[in-house]
Order: C-alpha cells, then structure tokens, then sequence
C-alpha cells in the first residue's frame, strides 16, 4: 500500500499515475492466470481427494484420502521413476550442454544459425520421440550402425538410455540457454586474467568460470528438471515398463484411460508440487531480477 | 478403379414414406433432405479405422448423390475410447447434446452405456433398411447393431520364428524372452485377451478374483518376455516385421494387415479353447444433434459395398479395414478376386462365425473389469 | 626484467588487417608507450605480446628467445586491462593471491607477496573485502597488486585508466609509474590519450592503421612530429599547405596557402618541394601592439571569439580570411576576455615543417 | 612451434564439430520424418503431401485458427501486462510476475487434466473451441510476455520522454514510438508463441472438444491408432517445417536478441 | 524566448533529497548553467522544468504563469537528452517532424521546417536516412533541430555532449552557442564539465547536493568563488588553511600551515579569523632565480617531479615538505622538462580567500 501511494513520486510526469492504471494494466493477465491456471489447480486438489470418477455422479464426489494412500505407497515407485528419468537427462544435458554453450558463446560466430537449428528440439518432445523410435526401430536409419557396433536395435530402443537421450534432447536447449546466459555475462577477460596470471586452462575451469557460472548451471539444471518432471512422449514411446511408470504417462493412463479421475489428479497434484519446488528455486536464480 | 457400386439410397421413392422410430415420425423423401440439410453434418466417434480419409470422402459422396446436399462428416479418432464415454456422460450430465451422433466402438461400451442409460432406442428404423442384412447375433435391438463380427484382441506371431505355438500360453515359453509384446492395461485390447486367457487357464471370466489369478499369471510368466508394452500396431508391425519380436497380442486383424501388407509370414493364432468376439457395435446417443445423418451413417456402413469396398480407390491393408467378417448372408459373394485364394486364412466363414464366436456376458465383464483390471495395473505397477 | 622485440608482426582479422609489419624493441625497465587512435591496432599488438592473440606473421622474442607460439600462461607477463577485471567471487586477497597459487608457490610465501603487495599499493586491511566493496580506482590499484604478485617479466597495460574518472586518471597514473619505477619493471602501455602518454613514457610509439608512424621521446615526438599525422594527432590544429621559397640551415622561408612563413627546419628543404606547415595554438602569442615584437612571424588579425576556459583561453583570430586558434594561459588569459572584434597580431616562432611527400 | 599451432587448430576443429554433431543429433528426429515422408512404395514421391493439403488440411487450419486465436488474445493481454510490469514500480513486482508465468512450469498434462475436470467435466462448456484457445493462452503467456519486458526494459525511456516533451500524447507516444520499438520484442513473443501452440498437443490431447483436432493432435492420434504412416510424417513434418520458417524469417529480421530470457534460447 | 522561474523547488525520492529549495530567475534569451558533480541534482531540475518530474514543493513559472502540474507535452519545452535519443525506427526528417505532426500542423507547413533546421543543423540531404546511419555528433544535431522544429519556449540541455568524443564536443560545443544566439531562446544546460560551462555560458549556476552554491557569470565563479566547494570544484588545486594575521583594503596577511601568504580580498576580514586559502596551478610562476622577482609572495623549493603534458606541464614543487603542483605553459614549459631535484622559485599574487565559515 505504502510502495502503490509512493509511485506517483516516483514516476513523476511521465507515466499516467494512478494506481488505478497499474490494475488496469495488469487486470486482463491476472484474470486469465486465475481463470485458466489457479481455479483448475485448485479444483484439481480438491478433486483429488474424491474417489475415482465419482465427481461425475449425480449423487456427487465421495472424499477420500486413498488417492494418497494409494500414491505414497502403491505409486511411491513411479515417482521414484519420474525423480531418476528427469534426473538422469538433466545430468546428460549438463555433460553435454555446458561444453556446448561454452564454445557457442565463446568460439562460434554463427550463433544466430545453431540457434535457430537449436529451436527444433523446441517444436516438441512428441517428435523427437516419434523421430528417435522411428530411427532406432529395427529397419531404421542406425540398424546399420547399431549391427556394426553389435547391438541389437530393439535392445536400445525401449529402455533408459533412449528415453533418457529423448527428454535430453527436448530439454538442451534449456540448459545451454541458462548456462550460455552466464558465460556471456562473464567477461572473457576474466579468463584472459587468469591465463596471464599463469592458469592452466583446467585451473581456469575450476577457478574462475565455475564458480563465476554457478547460477547458471543451477538455473540451468533445474529448468530441465523442472520440464522433464512431465515428460509424457517419451516414456510411453520409448520406455520399457520401467520408464513407462513415469508419472504424467501414469496420470494420462489412469485418468482418462480407465478413468479414475480422482487418483489421476492426485498424481498431477504431486507432479506440480515437483515441478513448480523445482522451478520456483529456478526462478530465483534465474530471472529474479528479470523487473525488479 | 472407378467407384461404381454405390449403396442403395436409404430414402423411400418419390411419394412415399419411411418410419423413422427414434424420430417417432413418417418422412416423405422431401422431408428427410429438409432434414439433412438443416443438420448439415455428424461427428462419428471411431477409434479403430485408418481409412477414415477414403470413408469420410465416399459417405459425403453418397449423400450428395443420393439426397443432393453437401454435408460433413466428421470422424473422431481418438486413442482411448473411454474418452468418448467420459465427455458423452458429461454431456448428458449437463443436459447439454452429445458431442457425438454416431459411436462406432466396441460392445462393451455400449454395455456400459447402457448401464448408464446413455443410448437411445433407434431399431428398427425405415432409415436402416440393411439391418436386415445382419445376423440377429450381431443385433441389440433396439439400441445396437455390429459393423464387425469377427474382432477378437489374440495372438499374431511370425510362422517362420515361432510356428510352433499353439495357444495363448505358449507366450510363456522361454523361447520368447524379450520377443513379444503385450497390451497395456486399461483398454478392451487387455481385457479382451486376459478374457481368452482365463478360458484357456480354465477360470472363469465373470469372477474377479479368478481373473487375478490370470493377472498374476501373466504378470508372472508373460511380462518376463515381453520386450515392451503397447497398444500401437504400427509399432508392433514393424517389431513383427522386422524381427526384433515373435509376436505381438493386438487384434485378430493385425495378421491380415500384414499379409495385405506383403508379409505373408504373419500367422493368426486362434485358442483352441475358442474365441470371444469384440466386436463393433453402431449405437446413437440419446439427444444426438443429428439423428436422421446417424441413422443414414449406419445404414450406409452395414451395406456390403462399404463392408467390402471393392471399388474405393484404396490399398489392400486399408481395406480390409472395413470388413470384419461376414455380418449376414448377404455378404458372402461380394469377396473380391485379388483375396478370395486368402480370404478363409484370415477370415472365417459364416459358418464358423455362427458356431466358433462366442459372445461375452458384458454386464458380468463390465462389473468386474474395473477391480481385476486395476490389479493388473498395479501388478505393472502403472 | 625483459627485453622485448618484435619482429615484422603482422595481424589480419579475416580481411581487416589490425598490424602490419611491426618492429619494436624494448629495452630492460624501459616503460614505453603505444599512442594511437581507436581502432589502429594498439591492443592487438599488447594481446600478441601476452600470448592471447597469434600474429598471422612475424615473431615476438623475450630475451632474445622466440616465443611466438608460447600459450600466455607460460610467458609470465603481467596484463592489466582496461577494466580491473578482478575475479568477482574471490576476495581481494584471494584475487592477489591467485597467480602464485596456481603456481604453486608455498602458502606461506603467498600470504607474505599478498600482504606486501596490499602495502605497495596503499591498500592494507583491504585484504578480505571482495572487489565489488572497492571503488574503480581501488580495483584498478589492486589489478596491479595482482599482477605485480607473479614477478612477471613484463608489465602490458591496455588503457587501464580510460574508464575511470579524471581526478582518478591523474593520480592512478602516477601510481603505475612509480610502480614501474620501484619494481624496475619493462613496461609497454597502451594509451590513445597523448597527455597519459607524454607523462609517463620513456619512449612513445605512435601507431596508425596499424603501422609505426614514429617512435621518440615525449619532447621528440612533441616537438618533431615526423608525418602529418603524427603532427595531427599531438594537436597541431592550425595547419596549412605550402611550398618552400627559400632554404638555409638558419631559416627557410615558406609560401601557404597566401601566407608567409620563416621558420626553422631540422631537414634540408630544397625550394619549391611542397611541405606542410603547422602552428601550435600554444605557440601562438597574441599581442595588442604586434609591431614592437621580435616574433619571426608577426601578422595582423581581427578577434573572431574568445572561449574560456578555466586555466586557458582560446581565442580564434581572423587573419586574411583564415581562422586561427589561438591558445592564451597565465595571466594573459583574463585580458583577452574583454577583447572584442578588435584588431590584433598573432606573433609566433616555433612552427612545423613537414615534407609532404616524405615517407609514411 | 607449428606443433603448438596444430594444436589450436584441432581444437578449434573439434570444438565445431562437436557442435554441429550435436546439432546433427537434434536435427535428426526430424529429417528422418522427413524422408520417411517422401517414400511411397516403390521409390520418392510427393504424393503424401496431398493428404496435407487434402484431408489433413481442417486439422491444419484448426491449427492455424487456435495458434491465431490464442497467440493475438495473449498479445492483447500481454502488452499492457508488460508495460505495467516494467514501467511502474511498486512492491512484490516480482512475484507478480512469476505468478504470471507459473503455467509454463505446470506440466502440460496437469494443466491438460485440471482444465478438463474443471471446464469440461464440472462446467460442462464442452463444446466450445475457446477453451482450447484460452488453454493455449495461459500456457504460453510467459512466452509472450517475458519477451516484450526484456524489449520494454531495454527500451531507454528517453524516447517516452522526447516523445512527451516534443508535444506528443500519452497515446500518440505508445503509438508512434513505444509499439514500433518495441516491435522486435513482440515479434519474439509472437513467434515463441506460436511455435508452441502451433505444435501443442498434450493439452490439447485433454480439452480439445468434440470435432476439434488440431494437426499435431492428429498426427499423435494417428500415430497411435493407425502407426507411422508416411502420410503423418507428411503432415509432422509439414508442421515443424511451417514452425521453423517462422523461426528463420524472425531471425533474419530480428536476431536472436529479445529471444534471451525467454527459456528458449 | 520565455523567463523561467523556478520558486522553492524540493524534490525528494523516497529519503534521497535530490534537490533541496531551489530558487532561480533566468530571463528571456539568456544561457545559463547548471554546473556540478554527478548527482548533485543538476538532472533532476531540468527535468522538473520540462514536466517529466513532479516537484515534492515548490513553482515552476514560465513568463510568469505556473506550471508546475502541466504535463510535459503542453509545455512547449525543447529537451535535447545525454543521447540524441533519435526515435530510431523513424528518418531523420521524420524524426524532426515528429513533434509539428503530433500538433497537427499541416504537411506543407512540417516539410518547409524540416527542410529549414536540416539546413540549419547543416544537414541537407540526410533527411531520409536513419538514425543509425550518422554518426553520434550529426545525430546530437539532428536531435537539436527534433527540438526546434515545435519552436520552444525554452532549451533544456541535459549533457548533451557527454556522450561525444573531445573533438566533437569542441565543434557541436560552439554550434549549440551560435543556435541559441541565432534563435534567441531561453537555454538552459546542464554540465559537470567546467570548461564547457565556462566556454557557452551567460550565468552559471554552480550545485552541490541540490543547493545552488553560487550564481555568476564565468570570471565571477572562476575568480571570486563564494564556498570551499565552488573553489574546489573549479579546480584551485592546492589548498591551505589558515588564519588571517593582518586586514587592510589593500592585502590581507594570512599564516597558514607554516606559510605566510599576502593577497588581495574582496571581502573585509577580521584578524584571526580562519580562513581556507586557495592557490591555483596556473597562477603560480616558476622562477629560477626568485629574488629578482616582483610576485607579492614567492617561496623556495625543489622540484619533485615534472610532467610534460603537451601544451603545458605539471610541474610539483615541494615547499617545507608540503607538495605543490605548478602548472607551466607557453615556451617554459619546455624548459622545465630539464629541471632535475633542483631548487626553485614560486611566485604568485593571485590567492583565493574563503573565510571557513562563510554561510553556504
Ligand atoms: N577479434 C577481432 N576480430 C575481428 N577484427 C578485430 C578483432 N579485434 C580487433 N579487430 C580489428 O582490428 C583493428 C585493431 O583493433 P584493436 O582493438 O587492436 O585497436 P585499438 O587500437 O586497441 O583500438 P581502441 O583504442 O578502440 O581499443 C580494428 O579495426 C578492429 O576492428
Ligand atoms: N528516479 C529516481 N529515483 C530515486 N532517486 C533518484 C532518481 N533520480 C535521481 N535520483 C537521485 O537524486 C539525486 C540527483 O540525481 P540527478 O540525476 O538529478 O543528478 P545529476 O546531477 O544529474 O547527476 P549526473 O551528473 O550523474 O547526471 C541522486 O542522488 C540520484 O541518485
Ligand atoms: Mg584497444
Ligand atoms: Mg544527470
């Protein structure tokens, strides 16, 4: 109240200067985030304390507690599945992105070019999926190279690796995106200094862009985790069983396939709560101060 | 090919009238075009057909040749039929129409809907003149009519790799560990064969707690070798295919596809402890926006120029898409030439489906499904 | 410590040719300075003399030993850059530290170098701060601290006071020479700033478009600007084209551009050769009675404008058409205020001959 | 001393090769749909684009009307949010803003179940295309609005300023000088945008209504009832084709500058 | 064109007073300054004038009738910012008319001005390129001619040349002047640059912390400054304090920090009262032989150190161990380069007096 009452100090003549203009502006945006975003998430907690798809019944939802009962024993594995794949490929991502986002920034000059091809991974996990089966099936374009290495297609098809490469790649870009944020906010003079100063090329990793990128692999990591918390596409066309326990493909499978809408929302209930911890601890790394 | 055959209009000659019961009115032929022209369309609710391109073309066709007016069809693919069911009950909770006119999907939703008094009474009607055509045993009068008669979730193996099997539990022969692929839980497609493995293992379908036993037993024997679980025939084709399984458990009509398809190594294989059919059935929800266009639709998918579509400009695996098995005397002679050396492997005949096919209880099915249906899951741990 | 040479660099980026054909040499301690404007090269020969920029040809020598191709972090040179560029995440002391450190120098030995090095350049009990808590000039004063802490063989300082402020400029600049002094240290600085670089330099470079244009002391370059540019650059403002007339080791008279000059010339002119003639605004003496003065060059003028500026005044005066700059300090500079367009004479002896086809 | 040079420059190689083979990783899915897309029996052929220009051309022009639809009510809603957001100061702005942009961390079936349960099934508005739109809508605020901030902060408010004091209105200066500017901007919230909404298809696998199916719902439809017909690979294909001239034409017009803090890039 | 009046001004942010009762006249067709160090409030009260801030108190009178609640765009102001802020999407021509086309002033009308300040701003047949195609000095103009073209009651600069490299701020420096004459607009400037306050200035006003510390014109603030700040900030180098020993009209006897000093003072003086004494740079003559000389104080020393700086020196003299600096222009400053720790003469008149507690 005290800062709303400042602002007409504060912005002087330049800005029309009521508080009535900030609610206006921000009126339409906010009505939409609760209509189409807070409402639903609401209605989805409490839905998910009725028993199955008993919200449908005339006679109204019968509560219960089952679905969680259910989820922290019966589906404590699943989740413990969906905690590893989106693990797992955040690890794969920063292996393979921080090298990557380090020579984009400071090597490459046709930057423009990587990442408008880098895009593609953006257009969908549902293709890449669709796209690495349709590559790695037997028959495909790797069948020849996997022979030569002595794999069987099928094999490295369905399984962790492939579902773990798969969400990898959909989430790269995140991860190259937040790590190469950093680097180019980090002077390479920084790391001129240290090679004048005597540091080998190792001793300049690990003593000065490290530390100095830190929140940027942070942010970076859990960006992915955060998005490959609901992979979906990926388990159901590429995990074995295993994979395919991933939460959002069970949510999907339970709700709508047999629908058991009540356990279903419990499920997206917990897969929220995952993912919103995750990019919320993002955020602050990450955009804090993206207006203030 | 030129498309020449085409059904015989349903509407009634100049002058004269045609019942039609849901609509509990006599329609002269001027009043039926009034009609379709103020309903302008449908939207069918089918998850099974790939053709759907070819059969949205010929059925606009048809109505435009036989009544004159353009209209639209609207053919709704969707994975999960259960989908169909949640958003019609939730229509008809609200008071709201159907979003559907037409369901074509398998009995046991009809049998669901049914048991929540969802479809509408339309049999008979002198819009479906082909009724007639169909076997009585393919009939629930007055609410229902097949479009399939021989659909049965099975087994299709490779006779080269794997000839020697014989049945259903033969999946858990050591032979084939990592080589088969099993369906996923929920669907009919599940359900269909854990109902033909409970005969096999001699348990019977209606107890849920027999049925878990088969959950178990397939969970412990069958799940070992399988090398992934899916629903996705294309999938399934091209591990079948390619050799990187044995066989897959989908739809008796998967062995056909692949024969159409060229690959004449795909075998059907039939339990010896017999067959229950899943088949398709035609049924209108209550309220349906566009009712004279669905009673048209239906009529028009029994007759055999679209059970057998000889003269569509399609492929032979989409073909045989449309045909399920004979669903009445009326269609056995209009097999085509390219198929008739073939068409006893992959189809039976009408005698067969009169004596072999057995129907299921789906009252009893459907009030056990849920319980050993979810065991199964959570034995997956899904 | 070291001597430095270079020998015939040359530098292209893609088809911008940043260097060309460089020679220098730098004696022991000698603190020498490369003057030129932006874009002319200046950085690019420091980064190739510290190793992080390979010349496309040439070769650069650290006591008579080639290290052309060495990696920077084996050449111990110290490089001070523009900005302090201290590691943020580091504590001052942390920052000084560092070159020792990866070296692998005792702790013990590290501690003493860094407390020293905090005492050399004023900042002791600064030691634990992190550089964001120090201001420009304190950071620039510890960027120095740091590099002084591996006992590099050659100082390299890229403009290290263009980004701070100018009461800063002024003391910090002394501060590096005295640094430079004590420590006996080579030192090659890079400026584009003329008064830094006249006031700190053994010897100044000045560079053009990648080339040497002359090389000297501060009075030499001041005094004898060998090349237009170089004449242009140090601030030479009234410049006129011209022919001689008339030469003898004492006086060589000069025709301009409807002008008579009488001049000294260390060359010899042969008359009628086209030469350059520059007059130093500061040069210039304005005198209300021109007549009783001993100027070798005494004409007559009208006053145009006469701007203040603190400690000097420029006065532009009008003679026959042409304006003059005219820069008057000391007491002078209050009287010419009240000046209004009143007649004048500029008197003036010192002036700039410069062939004009010698060569670049 | 030439070994020293071979050195660098295999580095150097290898630096770029690296980055073009995981450029080639990410291509990949994509061009094997592609010539997927152009095998018929029997050899190539352009024959599986006529079903993107036949029977698949309702799904894609669904397509285009939701992207349409959802990507100018996001900008009507996103601008004045945006300016609001960075032209004004007042407490808790930042929360705001992540509260704002929170649906883009909620995974896409979540989003998809809640809105189901609650629109379609609870408030039975079934049979509407705009729910479909305004899903759309809130999933990809963030990724209209986070561009148009970056622009706005960006954007020296010295040319509101002259504006002003050279005698212009409020409205006039957002007009004539802050819009233009901040064109770019928009531009990139557009395009992000859009390319998601145009290749969304796990919302709208849950609240799409009856007879509405949009391309990329198609293609997964298809593919899990009928398999990978080179027909669908047509279509996805033509799809991410549509997406990623979009994404060049911004590029050459804008850069890839307002594109930074958006998550994408 | 118009007076503009400034009553009681006060602006503070949240607890920051950035300009604290401000009081200022300046009449029609006059060019007056604001100078002072960063942050004193200089921005922040032409910023007020032009409506872009709302003052905390006080009135804003342009010919006499407030304004002080008017916003910006109806107050007929011309507002030239640090960067020409050119609109960048718009050509040059649009961009000057920009502000006739919001008015609605006919097309015909809008051409012929543009036409008019291009040629004004000597920038014919720029007119359709854009802002990014000239370079930072042309757009600084074509941002003068944006603001001339709605024909202004008054100039507001912001520093407008800060943004510029030296010789460019020299040439647009004067252009800025010969406008303001031409079209004899009230102006008002703002600068912390004393030697370009000095060099265009009618009045200039000198700030510290939101306070107008004096008023006067150039020799005004730069002979006789009134506070310690203003005495400081214009650059009177070497400062001592002291107590006045002696008081006539004539000179005043001053002993301060071990020196005995005689100068001249406007202001009548008490004896033993505490004074601040002011010597600048460039008012002190070094003299080899002093004793000859005719300077009211002249004292021994030895020269510490000499720095060439082109068109003078610096010269730092250590008296009784305190440092004093001496600048040294003209031919002298030649000479000096040659002085070694030798001893010398300082002789000076001109001292500036400051009683210490002189009202600020
Ligand atoms: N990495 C590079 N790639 C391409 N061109 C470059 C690069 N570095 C410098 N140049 C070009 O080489 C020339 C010399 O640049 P350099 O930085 O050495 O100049 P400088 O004298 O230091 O200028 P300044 O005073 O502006 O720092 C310039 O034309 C510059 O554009
Ligand atoms: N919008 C603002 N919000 C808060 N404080 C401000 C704001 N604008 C200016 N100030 C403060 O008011 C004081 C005066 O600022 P102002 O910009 O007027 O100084 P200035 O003399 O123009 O300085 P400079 O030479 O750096 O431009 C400063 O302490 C500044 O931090
Ligand atoms: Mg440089
Ligand atoms: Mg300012």
């Amino acid at each position: 109240m005290h800062g709303l009452r400042r602002l007409s100090a504060l912005s002087g003549g330049l800005l029309p200067s009521s508080r009535l203009w900030i609610v206006a502006f921000l009126l339409p945006a906010a009505l939409m985030a609760v209509l189409f975003l807070y409402y639903p998430l609401i209605f989805i907690v409490r839905m998910s304390f009725t028993e199955k798809d008993t919200f449908l019944s005339p006679g109204g939802p019968l509560y219960t507690i089952t679905n969680y009962l259910d989820l922290t024993g019966r589906y404590a594995p699943n989740i413990l599945v969906t905690i590893k794949l989106a693990g797992l490929a955040t690890l794969v991502d920063l292996a393979f992105g921080f090298p990557f986002a380090y020579i984009l920034i400071r090597k490459v000059r046709y930057r423009d070019l990587v990442r408008a091809i880098m895009v593609f991974p953006m257009f969908g996990a549902l293709y890449i999926a669709f796209g690495m089966r349709f590559v790695l099936l037997p028959g495909g374009f790797l069948t020849p190279i996997l022979q030569l290495l002595g794999v069987e297609g099928a094999q490295v098809l369905y399984g962790l690796p492939s579902t773990v490469f798969a969400m990898a790649i959909f989430t790269f870009p995140f991860m190259v995106m937040n790590i190469g944020a950093a680097l180019s906010n980090l002077d390479p003079m920084l790391e001129e200094a240290a090679t004048c100063l005597g540091a080998r090329p190792w001793q300049t990793l690990a003593r000065v862009i490290l530390p100095l990128v830190r929140s940027g692999v942070i942010a970076g990591c859990l960006v992915c985790f955060g998005w490959n918390v609901g992979a979906f596409a990926e388990p159901l066309l590429l995990g074995s069983l295993e994979e395919q326990r991933s939460l959002a493909w069970t949510l999907y499978q339970r709700g709508v396939v047999q629908l058991d809408y009540g356990l279903s929302a419990t499920m997206g209930v917990v897969l929220l709560a995952l993912a919103f911890s995750v990019n919320y601890l993002s955020l602050r790394y990450s955009r804090g101060g993206l207006v203030e | 090919a030129t498309p020449t055959a085409t059904p015989q209009p349903t509407a009634p000659p100049v002058g004269e009238t045609v019942h039609v019961s849901i609509l509990n009115r006599d329609m002269t032929r001027d009043e039926i075009v009034a009609a379709i022209q103020e309903e302008g369309g449908l939207v069918v609710a089918n998850w099974t057909y790939t053709a759907n391109d070819e059969l949205v073309n010929q059925f606009q066709k048809y109505v435009r040749d036989s009544y004159g007016v353009n209209i639209t069809l609207t053919y709704e693919g969707s994975q999960a039929p259960s989908t169909y069911l949640t958003n019609l009950y939730a229509a008809q909770a609200a008071g709201n129409p159907p979003p559907y006119d037409v369901m074509a999907i398998e009995e046991n939703y009809w049998a669901d809907a049914v048991a929540h008094n969802a479809p509408e009474a339309y049999l008979p009607s002198g819009l479906i003149p082909n009724q007639a055509l169909v076997l009585d045993q393919f009939q629930h009068v007055p609410t229902s009519i097949a479009f399939q008669s021989t659909a049965f979730p099975g087994v299709v193996y490779s006779r080269a790799r794997a000839g020697w099997m014989t049945k259903l539990t033969d999946l858990a022969d050591p032979r084939l560990r990592g080589r088969i692929t099993l369906p996923l839980p929920g669907d009919i497609t599940a359900g269909g064969v854990l109902v033909s493995l409970a005969a096999e293992l001699g348990k019977d379908y209606r107890d849920p707690d027999q049925m878990k036993e088969v959950v178990d037993y397939v969970v412990d024997n069958l799940v070992p070798n399988a090398l992934k679980l899916t629903t996705d025939s294309s999938e399934m084709q091209q591990l079948l295919r390619s050799g990187a399984v044995d066989a897959v458990v989908f739809w008796n009509s998967l062995a056909r596809l692949e024969f159409l398809g060229g690959n004449a190594d795909a075998g059907l294989l039939i339990s010896p402890s017999g067959v229950f059919a899943v088949n398709g059935y035609l049924w209108i929800p209550k309220g349906a926006p566009h009712p004279v266009l669905a009673q048209i639709f239906i009529n028009w998918r029994l007759s055999p120029e679209v059970q057998l579509p000889n003269d569509w400009p399609i492929d032979h695996g989409p073909w045989s898409e449309f045909h399920e098995g004979f669903l009445g005397p009326a269609y056995v002679d209009r097999i085509p030439a390219w198929f008739q050396a073939d068409y006893y492997t992959y189809f039976p005949t009408l005698d067969q489906i009169q004596t072999q096919f057995k129907t299921l209880d789906w009252e009893a099915y459907n009030t056990g499904v849920d319980e050993w249906m979810d065991y199964y899951s959570e034995r997956l741990g899904l | 410590m070291a001597r430095v040479r270079l020998a015939g660099i040359t530098k292209h980026y893609g088809t911008t040719v940043a260097v060309q054909d460089f020679n220098l040499e730098v004696v022991e301690g000698e603190f020498v300075t490369l003057l030129g404007p932006s874009g002319c090269g200046k950085t690019t020969i420091l980064r190739i003399i510290a190793g992080l920029v390979e010349p496309t040809s040439g070769q650069v020598y650290f006591d008579g030993v080639e290290i052309t191709h060495l990696s920077s972090n084996a050449r111990n040179i110290g490089f001070v850059f523009q900005t302090p560029a201290l590691f943020p995440h580091l504590s001052i002391a942390q920052n000084i530290a560092f070159g020792p450190s990866v070296k692998g120098y005792p702790q013990a030995e590290i501690q003493a170098r860094v407390q020293r090095l905090l005492a050399m350049v004023d900042l002791e009990g600064y030691g634990d701060r992190l550089p964001a808590q120090l201001s420009g000039g304190q950071q620039q004063r510890v960027s120095l601290a740091r590099v002084l802490a591996t006992d590099p063989r050659v100082l390299l300082f890229d403009e290290p006071l263009s980004a701070l402020d100018r009461n800063l400029r002024e003391t910090l600049k002394y501060h590096i020479l005295e640094l430079q002094r004590k420590t006996k240290k080579t030192a090659i600085y890079v400026t584009h700033d003329q008064s830094e670089a006249f006031a700190i330099s053994d010897r100044i470079v000045v560079i053009n478009a990648g080339r040497i244009e002359q090389i000297g002391t501060q009075t030499e370059i001041y005094l004898q600007p060998q090349s237009p540019f170089v004449a242009e650059f140090i601030g030479a403002n009234n410049s006129l084209a011209g022919q001689v007339l008339e030469y003898s080791p004492e006086e060589a008279r000069v025709a301009a551009e409807g002008f008579h000059l009488r001049c000294r010339s260390g060359l010899p002119l042969a008359p009628g050769e086209p030469v350059l003639v520059y007059i130093r605004p500061e040069n210039i003496q304005l005198l209300t009675d021109g007549r009783s003065a001993s100027h070798r060059n005494l004409w007559e003028g009208t006053v145009e404008r006469v701007v203040f500026e603190g400690s000097a005044a420029q006065v532009h005066v009008n003679v026959k058409g042409r304006l003059f700059k005219v820069e008057v300090s000391g007491a002078q500079r209050l009287e010419v205020m009240e000046l209004g367009k009143s007649p004048i004479w500029l008197g003036f002896d010192e002036v700039t001959l410069i062939p004009q086809k010698s060569p670049r | 001393m030439n070994l020293a040079r071979l050195r660098r420059h295999l580095a150097d190689l290898i630096s770029h090769a690296y980055i073009w083979g995981c450029l080639l990783i990410f291509v990949t899915p994509f061009l094997a749909l592609l010539s997927y897309s152009f095998e018929k029996v029997g050899g190539v052929s352009l024959v599986n684009y006529e079903y993107v220009f036949g029977s698949f051309m309702d799904n894609l022009l669904t397509s285009v009307r939701v992207s349409g639809a959802a990507v100018l009510i996001n900008l009507l809603i996103s601008l004045p949010a945006a300016y609001g957001l960075v032209r004004y100061r007042y407490p808790a702005k930042g929360f705001i803003l992540s509260a704002l942009t929170l649906p883009l961390y909620t995974p896409a079936a979540v989003l998809g179940l809640s809105l189901v349960l609650t629109y379609n099934f609870t408030y039975k508005l079934t049979t509407s295309i705009w729910g479909l739109v305004f899903a759309m809508v809130v999933g990809t605020f963030p990724l209209m609005v986070v561009p148009i901030v970056v622009a706005l902060k960006d954007l020296p408010q010295v040319f509101e300023e002259a504006s002003l004091s050279l005698g212009a209105t409020r409205w006039q200066t957002y007009w004539r000088i802050v819009f233009p500017l901040i064109g770019p901007g928009i531009s990139a919230g557009i395009l992000l945008s859009f390319v998601i909404v145009f290749n969304e298809y796990l919302v709208t696998l849950f609240v799409s209504p009856p007879g509405v199916t949009t391309a990329p719902l198609r293609v997964f439809n298809l593919v899990r009832t009928a398999g990978l017909l080179n027909t669908t690979a047509a279509l996805a294909a033509t799809l991410q084709i549509i997406s990623f001239i979009a994404v060049l034409i911004f590029f050459r017009l804008f850069g890839t500058r307002y594109l930074k803090g958006t998550y994408l890039i």
